[in-house]
């Protein structure tokens, strides 16, 4: 088995495998810098802005966010934990817990959604279609626009990474990954961790200004 | 003097590893052999004729600007075509050309052999990537149908976010393009951490590894930054983002620093390629080793991590603060440094050689004089009050031209003529390669010098309408242009007839002692039998030719 | 020599009192960068010849086979050339700071970019377009905005050159020499006609520029080079005769300034205008500000940034509402009372107010 | 190549650890201290990451070569949003000056 998935480039599995994993480590670096912009973005506005932001993003739901926060740690958890297990062949296991991670994902979606439904109700929406009457000054919509824009891109991650956990769950069900085998879950994991990490910066930004 | 000088490996039997196997060209055949292999010296030919099909499609926009610009008004297209025409000469050469050109055609096809290995670490990334190249290539061609853009390559807000064309579908075009370059990066880099050959340690790898390295390095870390500027302004041009708009209170200076974040370090992208190939061109032609190893290895990767810290010197005058100005001058000054510290030592490796004089190396003297003049003024533009008169005139199109034309182009050539036995088997011309070098030197003196008077007068770039004070040095620069066209050409044809015409090549004709010359040309489909054990480094001229493939056990 | 470098480099003639220093530098730097890669390229080049193969393989001691080249020579030039990097920015910068610090009596005017025409507003009240007419001998001060997209404000002769930004406010200042005619140009890219928009200033003897702003020469001939002309010169707008002031009072009239604004000193809504220009007054946040331009702007469009502290934050904003040329006109009318001595003892008259509806950001 | 091996345990109290991060981000940010607060809560946010990174990511027991990418993409975002939020903040205090260009204008 370990000798067939040897590519021919490589000698050993274990080079292999450390390509597999170095270049999963740079792909996420890569996508962080897409992130980092949007955070250049956001402390160049900040600056210039300080009290209009905090106005803009003052009926942000605290309470949906960091339960938002929490559902999201919890998933990295039980993902490292799926992780954790395929090394040590439990794959049914690892399949469970992607299962309640792609769970969780689907939970920081919905309660997402609820929010961003407020802020469509509220006219608090980005860019030109903003209309949010209570809130006039010019930085508040720089405010809007990026909170919206970020965590929609953050969203489009997480639907990008519930889809992969979903499918990798599958596999582990089908044996395809096992001691053997388990880098592909690594590197999902990983991805899912990515995720996790952008939120928790994202958390402070647009949650807890005031 | 041309063949004579050339140690042409005619000795029989020694046909470089592999030979007993069909080449790469051979070893398959068929449409579906060439569209899905997973062989990085197809992938890499694919690639060639790709940058090349769009070097000249930039080049037929560079002729129509300058004929253009012979006289002070309306010569032969309209205002608005012209502008159409140096956006889309930049996008095209930038993002199609220049960005790809060097990396994945000569990267892609030298490096896993220069490692010892049989291919990059991911072949289907790589084949991947090609086709993330292809497709971007499609959008930003049907961009340029449906409507083109008229923003220049920067894309500067508001005017880009208000501009009526395509500007959108370019945006995304060079985000799709972006990620091709991503793929091919990380490809690099992982192969060169885990596909190196036995003993091969850092400090014996050839020196275009090392460039190919820091030039990995800069595209994956600036390009999403750039691929996420462009984005804000493809949805801010289709659904009113508004992220930049003053109206909300945003600055347009913000999107400089993101493009710049972006685009300066691209200006690194360009040319570290073109320091690799000239490292090797260097030490192979006068048969020694570089006269300081570590310099020229060490200052890639400085010039790759200090190109992130200078992009504000674009902005001087663009409304920064002066304390950021203050900062990024200075910074600039550094990365300078790197780039003399690179020069002296290729002119260091020339003294006590044996140096043939073949055509990458006259080449290779274009590059140096042209580099360093353009570096300088490079220097110059980044002094922050001569910028203040110099920024956005014909000086700045003169410089960058000098670097990424002089620099780039240039050691694109030399690299095309110094790696072409390798990929096809046989010799060119030299004679026709010395002379359409010469004619390729003339034409882009007569057509970048001049602009730098041009921009000394005041003539501002982006120009459709200029005083008639301008018109000497225009003509001048429209009449280089051509000549640099038809050397350009002529050195195309040179090499085509050389792929049928050509004599056969051995596989070391230029008695070099890197690695990717112990294949046979062309190699073999694997490239070597086995992993390779290297006991010297790339440059071990002081042994015999013997001793040094000996030690470079290969099968 | 400074004339001979500056004919032979296609310079153009140095019109303002910085631009000779500013060439100096640039002699200097642009004699070490051809110098530095002739002098590279030429040692490439004997190099080339000295150890070229057939040479060598005749002179065998030619080949100087693995012996370690002067690395310290190299590390020596190297530092040295940083050396010289770093005087030029040491150089650059302080020309720098000094093109664009302007001094503190420098007359102002502001300048307005739009697609594809320079507007120039005087401080009395006068205005032009695409030719701007300055006093020579005399810092002038140009604050520039655009109404459209980024412009570039851009005189070769005077070596000067200042992005025009669309919701900024910039600043560029000089002082020519002499009279004379000078080109402008617009030097970022801003559309179609981008390479049109064009303009001159037009340098005055103080007497001539005193004479004109009275309206008395709509057109004062000065000599220049024929080639200065502007290729194209847009419409000429003789100098309205309406007074600044005057045309301030009438803006802020009809953008309803007045109604919680005084111009006497008498308490109402907002704070008097009356002595208000160059005091300092105290913001809510208990820091103090002094009223310069840059607050009054900032009030006008971004009100509730930093409120006047004793008042209620009811002012809407302006951004967008407001031509550039008003706003200006209203900073000159609050000029034009800073002497005015508002009423003692007086308070906000804190009564019921119906806050105004904004329409920012509606569309 | 693996040295320090990532168990169970060591999962399940970094997850703990990182909820009780949160909840002491959460209440210090009910405290009012105005600027210094988000300062705190970044601090907190790098803690959690690292914990994440090192952890959760097995950052731990992996070759150089991956932290290596890892420091390079902090450093990197660290220099953008450092070198790019000097400029409007040192708009009007360099040279010091009331400087009209920091504000909004039609």
């Amino acid at each position: 088995m370990s000798a067939q998935r040897l590519a021919e480039q490589f000698e050993t599995l274990e080079k292999q495998d450390h390509a597999a994993r170095l270049g999963m480590w740079m792909f996420l670096g890569s996508e962080t810098l897409l992130f980092g912009a949007l955070f250049a973005v956001y402390a160049y506005y900040r600056g210039m802005y300080p009290s209009e932001f905090v106005q803009a993003l003052h009926h942000n739901s605290v309470a949906l966010g960091t339960t938002n926060t929490v559902v999201l740690i919890t998933s990295s958890f039980t993902v490292a934990l799926g992780v954790h297990f395929v090394r040590e062949g439990k794959t049914r296991l690892t399949a469970a817990l992607f299962a309640l991670s792609t769970l969780f994902g689907g939970v920081f979606l919905v309660v997402k959604g609820i929010e961003y439904a407020h802020h469509i109700h509220e006219n608090a929406l980005p860019g030109g279609m903003y209309s949010f009457v209570e809130q006039p000054p010019a930085g508040v919509v720089l405010g809007i626009t990026l909170y919206w824009f970020m965590t929609a891109l953050h969203g489009l991650h997480v639907i990008a990474g519930m889809i992969m956990l979903a499918a990798v769950a599958v596999l582990c069900l089908k044996g395809r990954y096992g001691t053997h085998r388990f880098v592909a879950v690594e590197n999902v994991g990983l991805y899912w961790h990515l995720v996790d990490v952008v939120w928790i910066f994202l958390w402070p930004l647009f949650y807890l200004t005031d | 003097m041309s063949q004579a000088t050339i140690d042409a490996d005619t000795r029989p039997g020694a046909l470089g590893v592999g030979a007993e196997h069909p080449d790469y060209l051979r070893a398959d055949s068929g449409l579906r052999s060439w569209l899905l292999t997973k062989d990085h010296k197809r992938i890499a030919l694919m690639f060639y004729v790709g940058v090349i099909l769009f070097l000249g499609l930039g080049g037929t926009f560079a002729l129509v600007l300058r004929t253009e610009l012979l006289t002070p008004e309306q010569t032969f297209i309209d205002a608005n075509t012209y502008n159409q025409m140096f956006t889309l000469h930049g996008i095209t050469m930038v993002w199609l050309f220049m960005i790809p050109a060097i990396p994945t055609v000569f990267g892609n096809f030298v490096l896993p052999i220069m490692l010892g290995a049989k291919d990059l670490a991911f072949p289907r990334v790589n084949l991947a990537s090609f086709y993330v190249y292809v497709l971007s290539a499609i959008i930003l061609l049907g961009a340029m149908l449906a409507g083109g853009a008229d923003t220049g390559w920067t894309f500067y807000v508001p005017y880009s976010t208000t501009s009526p064309t395509a500007v959108t579908w370019m945006g995304i075009g060079i985000f799709v393009n972006g990620i091709s370059s991503i793929m091919t990066s990380v490809n690099f880099i992982v192969t060169t951490h885990t596909l190196r050959a036995k003993g091969l340690s850092w400090h014996r790898m050839p020196l275009f590894v090392w460039a190919s390295y820091g030039t990995s390095i800069i595209i994956l870390f600036a390009t999403p930054v750039l691929g996420m500027s462009l984005l804000l302004i493809a949805i801010d041009h289709t659904f009113g983002l508004s992220l930049f708009n003053p109206r909300f209170g945003g600055d347009p200076v913000l999107f400089q620093h993101l493009f710049w974040f972006y685009s300066h370090p691209a200006v690194y992208i360009m040319i570290l390629p073109a320091f690799g190939v000239i490292s090797e061109v260097v030490c192979s032609f006068s048969h020694n080793k570089p006269a300081s190893y570590r310099a020229i290895a060490y200052s890639s990767l400085g010039i790759a991590f200090v190109g992130f810290f200078t992009w504000g010197h674009h902005m001087f005058v663009a409304g920064l603060s002066e304390f950021d100005a203050g900062v990024f001058g200075a910074l600039s000054m550094f990365v300078a440094i790197f780039s003399a510290i690179k020069v002296f030592t290729w002119v260091a490796t020339l003294r006590g050689g044996s140096i043939s004089f073949a055509t990458p190396m006259l080449y290779f003297l274009w590059f140096l004089f042209l580099f360093v003049f353009g570096g300088m003024t490079g220097v110059a533009v980044a002094t922050q009050s001569l910028d203040v008169h110099w920024h956005d005139t014909y000086f700045v199109v003169a410089h960058f031209h000098f670097i990424m034309v002089g620099g780039t182009l240039t050691a694109f050539l030399a690299a095309a003529h110094y790696w072409f036995p390798k990929m096809f088997g046989r010799l060119y011309d030299e004679r026709v390669g010395l002379l359409t070098s010469v004619a390729v030197f003339i034409g882009f003196v007569f057509t970048f010098l001049p602009q730098f008077l041009l921009g000394n007068g005041g003539m501002p770039r982006r120009y459709f309408t200029y005083p008639e004070r301008y018109q000497w040095l225009n003509v001048l620069s429209t009449g280089g242009a051509w000549l640099l066209g038809a050397g350009l050409i002529l050195a195309l044809g040179n090499l085509l007839v050389a792929l049928k015409w050509g004599k056969r090549a051995g596989p070391n004709p230029w008695g070099s002692r890197s690695f990717e010359w112990i294949t046979a040309s062309p190699p073999s489909k694997h490239n070597f039998e086995e992993t390779p054990e290297i006991e010297r480094s790339a440059y071990e001229y002081t042994l015999s030719e013997e001793v040094a493939r000996e030690r470079a056990k290969a099968r | 020599m400074n004339d001979l470098l500056r004919t032979i480099l296609f310079l153009p003639r140095q019109a303002s009192t910085i631009a000779e220093a500013i060439d100096k530098l640039h002699y200097f730097v642009i004699i070490m960068t051809m110098g530095g890669a002739l002098l590279v390229t030429l040692i490439g080049g004997w190099f080339l010849f000295r150890y070229r193969r057939t040479a060598v393989q005749k002179d065998p001691s030619r080949r100087m086979l693995g012996t370690t080249p002067a690395i310290w020579l190299e590390a020596v030039v190297v530092l040295g050339l940083f050396g010289m990097f770093i005087m030029w920015w040491v150089i650059g910068f302080w020309q720098f700071m000094a093109i664009r610090v302007p001094p503190e009596n420098a007359l102002e005017i502001y300048v307005t970019g739009k697609q594809w025409m320079w507007k120039f507003a005087y401080p009395q009240g006068a205005n032009s377009i695409s030719t701007l007419y300055v006093p020579a001998g005399r810092p002038v001060k140009l604050i520039l905005t655009s109404r459209d997209v980024i412009h570039s404000f851009f005189v070769p002769d005077f070596r000067l050159k200042e992005d025009v930004v669309p919701g900024r406010l910039t600043t560029l200042w000089f002082e020519v020499k002499e009279p004379g005619r000078h080109d402008i140009f617009c030097t970022e890219y801003c559309g179609v006609s981008h390479s049109t928009m064009r303009g001159e200033i037009i340098a005055l003897s103080p007497e001539e520029y005193e004479r004109w702003q009275q309206g008395k020469s709509p057109g004062p001939a000065v000599a220049g080079p024929l080639d200065l002309r502007p290729s194209v010169v847009t419409e000429y707008e003789p100098p309205e005769p309406v007074n600044m002031v005057r045309q301030g009072e009438r803006a802020a009239a009809e953008q309803g300034c007045l109604r919680c604004h005084t111009l006497d000193g008498t308490p109402h809504l907002g704070p008097t205008w009356a002595g208000l220009y160059g005091s300092t007054v105290p913001l809510e946040d208990g820091s103090r500000v002094k009223v310069d331009e840059a607050y009054i702007t900032e009030s006008m469009m971004d009100p509730l940034a930093r409120i006047h502290a004793g008042y209620q934050r009811i002012m809407p904003s302006y951004l967008g509402l407001i031509r550039p040329a008003d706003t200006s006109a209203i900073i000159e009318l609050m000029k034009s009372l800073r002497d005015v001595r508002p009423k003692p003892g007086a308070q906000a008259p804190w009564g019921t107010v119906t806050i105004p509806e904004t329409r920012e950001g509606g569309q | 190549m693996i040295s320090a091996h990532v168990t169970t345990p060591k999962l399940i109290g970094s997850w703990i650890a990182l909820l009780v991060l949160t909840f002491l981000s959460f209440g210090t940010s009910r405290l009012g201290l105005g600027e210094v607060e988000l300062l705190i809560a970044l601090s907190i946010s790098v803690a959690k990451t690292l914990i994440v990174l090192f952890i959760f990511m097995h950052l731990v027991e992996q070759r150089f070569a991956n932290r290596l990418i890892v420091i390079l993409t902090f450093l990197f975002i660290a220099l953008l949003v450092s070198l790019t939020v000097a400029d409007p903040l040192t708009r009007k205090t360099f040279p010091p000056r009331p400087d009209p260009a920091a504000h909004p204008y039609p």
